[in-house]
Parts: C-alpha cells; structure tokens; sequence
C-alpha cells in the first residue's frame, strides 16, 4: 500500500485496478452526499480535500469510471 | 488566468482519452464542478471522435489538433482535422443526421456539443477539413469548503 | 505500436505538470514499471523545467514544444525551446555545472536525464534556443501477476 499510495500522489498514476475502482466508488459517493447537502455539484478541489486524495487522481478516477472502454481499462488493468 | 496550450496526434481512437485527460488537466487549475468537468470532456470526446472516424475515416497519418486558451474563467477550445470536410454544415449539425448509420452512430454529436457550451461554431468545407470552436465558461469559485492545502 | 503526439505551451511553470502528465498518458498503453514511469516522468520535468526557467527565463511569451513518437516499446521525445539557447553544450552537460547558482538548482538535470535514458543528445546554440532528444526503450510486459478485474 506505501508504494502504491506514494505514486498515486506523484501524479495520479495508479497501476492497481482496485485502487482506481476504490476511488471512483468513493468519489461518486461523496459528490452524492455533497449534491444532498449543497444543491450543487461540488469542484475537483473540494472533492479531493474530502477524500484526501490529490486533485490529478480525482481527474484520472473521474475518468476511468465516465468511460470503463478507455485508456484507463489498459492503465489500471 | 491567462493559459495556451496545442496537442496534436495521430487520428487513432486511443488518442480521444490523451485529449480529454491533457485537456482536463489544462483547466484543473480553475477548479471547476466535476459536473462542468464532464460536459467539457464530452464535448472535447465527441469533436475529437468526429475528426477521427468522419474527418480522417480512421486514417491514422491524419493529424488532429486541439489548441485551448485560458482567458479569465473562460476557455475556448479549437478542435481541428485536415480530413474530408462537411458538404453541408447546417444538415449535419441537425439532431439525429448521421451520414454513417450503418455504424450505429447516434447523429446527436453535435447537439450534444452545443447543449454543454456558450457558444460553439464550426468551417467545414467539402475536401478542406473542418475546425469546431467552442467556448465554455467555469463558474466561479463558491466559498464552501475551508481553503485546500 | 505506432503513434505520435506534440504538446505545446506557455513556458510557465505550472505547465510543467501538464507535460508529465500527457506525456505519461501517452506511453500508458505500453504498460511501463513504476520504475520506468517515474524515470520518464523525471526525464521530461527536467528538461521542460530547463526550457521554461533558462531557455525563456520564465517569460510566458515563450513557447515550448514536446513532441513523442512511439515505435515498437521505444518512445523518442524531443523538448525544444526557442530561448535564448547555450552557449557552450559540453560545459552546461557537467554535473554540478549550473548557471543559476543564486536560484539553489543543483546542476545535475542533465546528469539525471542521462542516467534515464538510452540516448540523449542537446542541440543548441547561443540565442537560437535549444532541442534536447532522447529515446527510452521499455521492457517487455512480465507476466508475473495474474490479470486483476
Ligand atoms: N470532423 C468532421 N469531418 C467530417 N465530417 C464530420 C466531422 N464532424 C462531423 N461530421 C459530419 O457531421 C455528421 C454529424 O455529426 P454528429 O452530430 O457528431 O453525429 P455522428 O458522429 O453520430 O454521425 C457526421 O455524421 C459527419 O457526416
Ligand atoms: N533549455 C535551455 N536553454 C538554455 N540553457 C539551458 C537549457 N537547458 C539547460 N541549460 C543550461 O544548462 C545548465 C545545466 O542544466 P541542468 O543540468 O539542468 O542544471 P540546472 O537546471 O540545475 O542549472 C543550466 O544552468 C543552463 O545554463
Ligand atoms: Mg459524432
Ligand atoms: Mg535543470
């Protein structure tokens, strides 16, 4: 996990699956919660301040989950 | 915040996700909703796509380029291909014109591109590739969160 | 596998990360190691940072161009500048040689570089900016792990 967790941090390039995936499900459920409380869809910053993760893995999750076909499939996978 | 940037690449289906990520990282410095995030990558997905599949007809020693620049809040995106052109712009940009049903392509491309930007316009000529500009704005910054590290 | 890509943009240093993160993008589907990746990664932060703070001294009129091309597992990635260029390549190629020494940089970009790369060749001269190639070669995909999904 140390290993892992410390790439994700260096940009965002994870070479595990169920990283991404964990991610993904988490940011689809914390801009569900966010929706309820704010009326509103929340930014890329106050995403990854909730999740503590950086802005470049929110982009790279939020990716991979619009589109499993993509390049994301053969990245994570 | 003032910004510019071009990627260009050769027109293989593999490349859409190159733009739609470079392009997104481009703008992550405004911080935008991941909801005006999304639209954004569709609309980049869907121009890209056409030049790929109509414009070069999967050609890959086409060349698709995208310029963007950051002006304020707003950015305007070029999305360019030296392919085959549109005969007739106006048809092809109704909802539901596809000149390759056989592929089952929705034909909504276009309507979707407008409906997710300010503005959008495309030059297209018959034989003399085509340029799709569109301009979107980010809304500004809302104050609910305490400052991110 | 085949493809070719160029990004270019402002030579401001926020675009720094931009670079990295479309030209790692780009060799994705090659399926590097980490340890490739990281050295990639390191390789283009370098010699992008060196075309925005020596070539264009951080003028953000100043535009710099990465182009990549894919052939087989061997990426060529050239980062070029029309800055104000070297003046003596050999010199500037020294470890530990800097000629920003009040900024704490520690001469040792193009040093790294080397060490990262199968090939590295500096193209410059003075007031004519810069061109700096190299190829990297990864290895074959192991198939250690069972495919995870
Ligand atoms: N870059 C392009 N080059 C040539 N023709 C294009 C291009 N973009 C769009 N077109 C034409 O416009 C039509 C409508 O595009 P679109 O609304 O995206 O629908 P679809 O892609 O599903 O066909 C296409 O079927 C094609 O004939
Ligand atoms: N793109 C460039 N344009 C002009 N000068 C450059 C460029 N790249 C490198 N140099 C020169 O080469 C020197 C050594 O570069 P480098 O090994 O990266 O060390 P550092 O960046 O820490 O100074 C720099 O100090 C600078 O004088
Ligand atoms: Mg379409
Ligand atoms: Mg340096």
């Amino acid at each position: 996990i140390g290993e892992i967790q410390r790439f994700l941090r260096d940009d965002g390039m994870v070479k595990v699956s169920r990283s991404i995936r964990e991610l993904n499900f988490k940011i689809r459920h914390a801009t569900d919660d966010f929706l309820k409380d704010h009326e509103r869809s929340p930014t890329i910053s106050e995403i990854s301040a909730i999740l503590d993760v950086p802005v470049s893995d929110v982009i790279v999750a939020m990716d991979a989950m619009k589109d499993p076909a993509s390049l994301q499939e053969q990245l994570y996978e | 915040m003032e910004n510019e940037m071009t990627l260009s690449f050769a027109a293989i289906s593999e490349n859409e996700a190159l733009a739609r990520m470079t392009l997104t990282f481009f703008v992550a410095a405004l911080d935008p909703t991941l909801e005006e995030i999304s639209e954004y990558k569709t609309v980049i997905s869907e121009a890209v796509t056409n030049a790929i599949i109509h414009g070069y007809d999967e050609d890959r020693s086409g060349i698709v380029r995208v310029h963007a620049a950051l002006d304020g809040r707003e950015v305007t995106v070029t999305i360019s291909d030296e392919g085959g052109g549109i005969e007739n712009v106006e048809e092809a940009m109704q909802p539901m014109y596809t000149s390759k049903p056989e592929r089952e392509r929705s034909g909504m491309g276009f309507t979707i591109m407008e409906s997710f930007t300010d503005s959008l316009s495309v030059d297209s000529s018959n034989g003399g590739g085509t340029i799709v500009t569109f301009k979107k704005k980010f809304s500004p910054v809302q104050e609910t969160c305490s400052s991110v590290g």
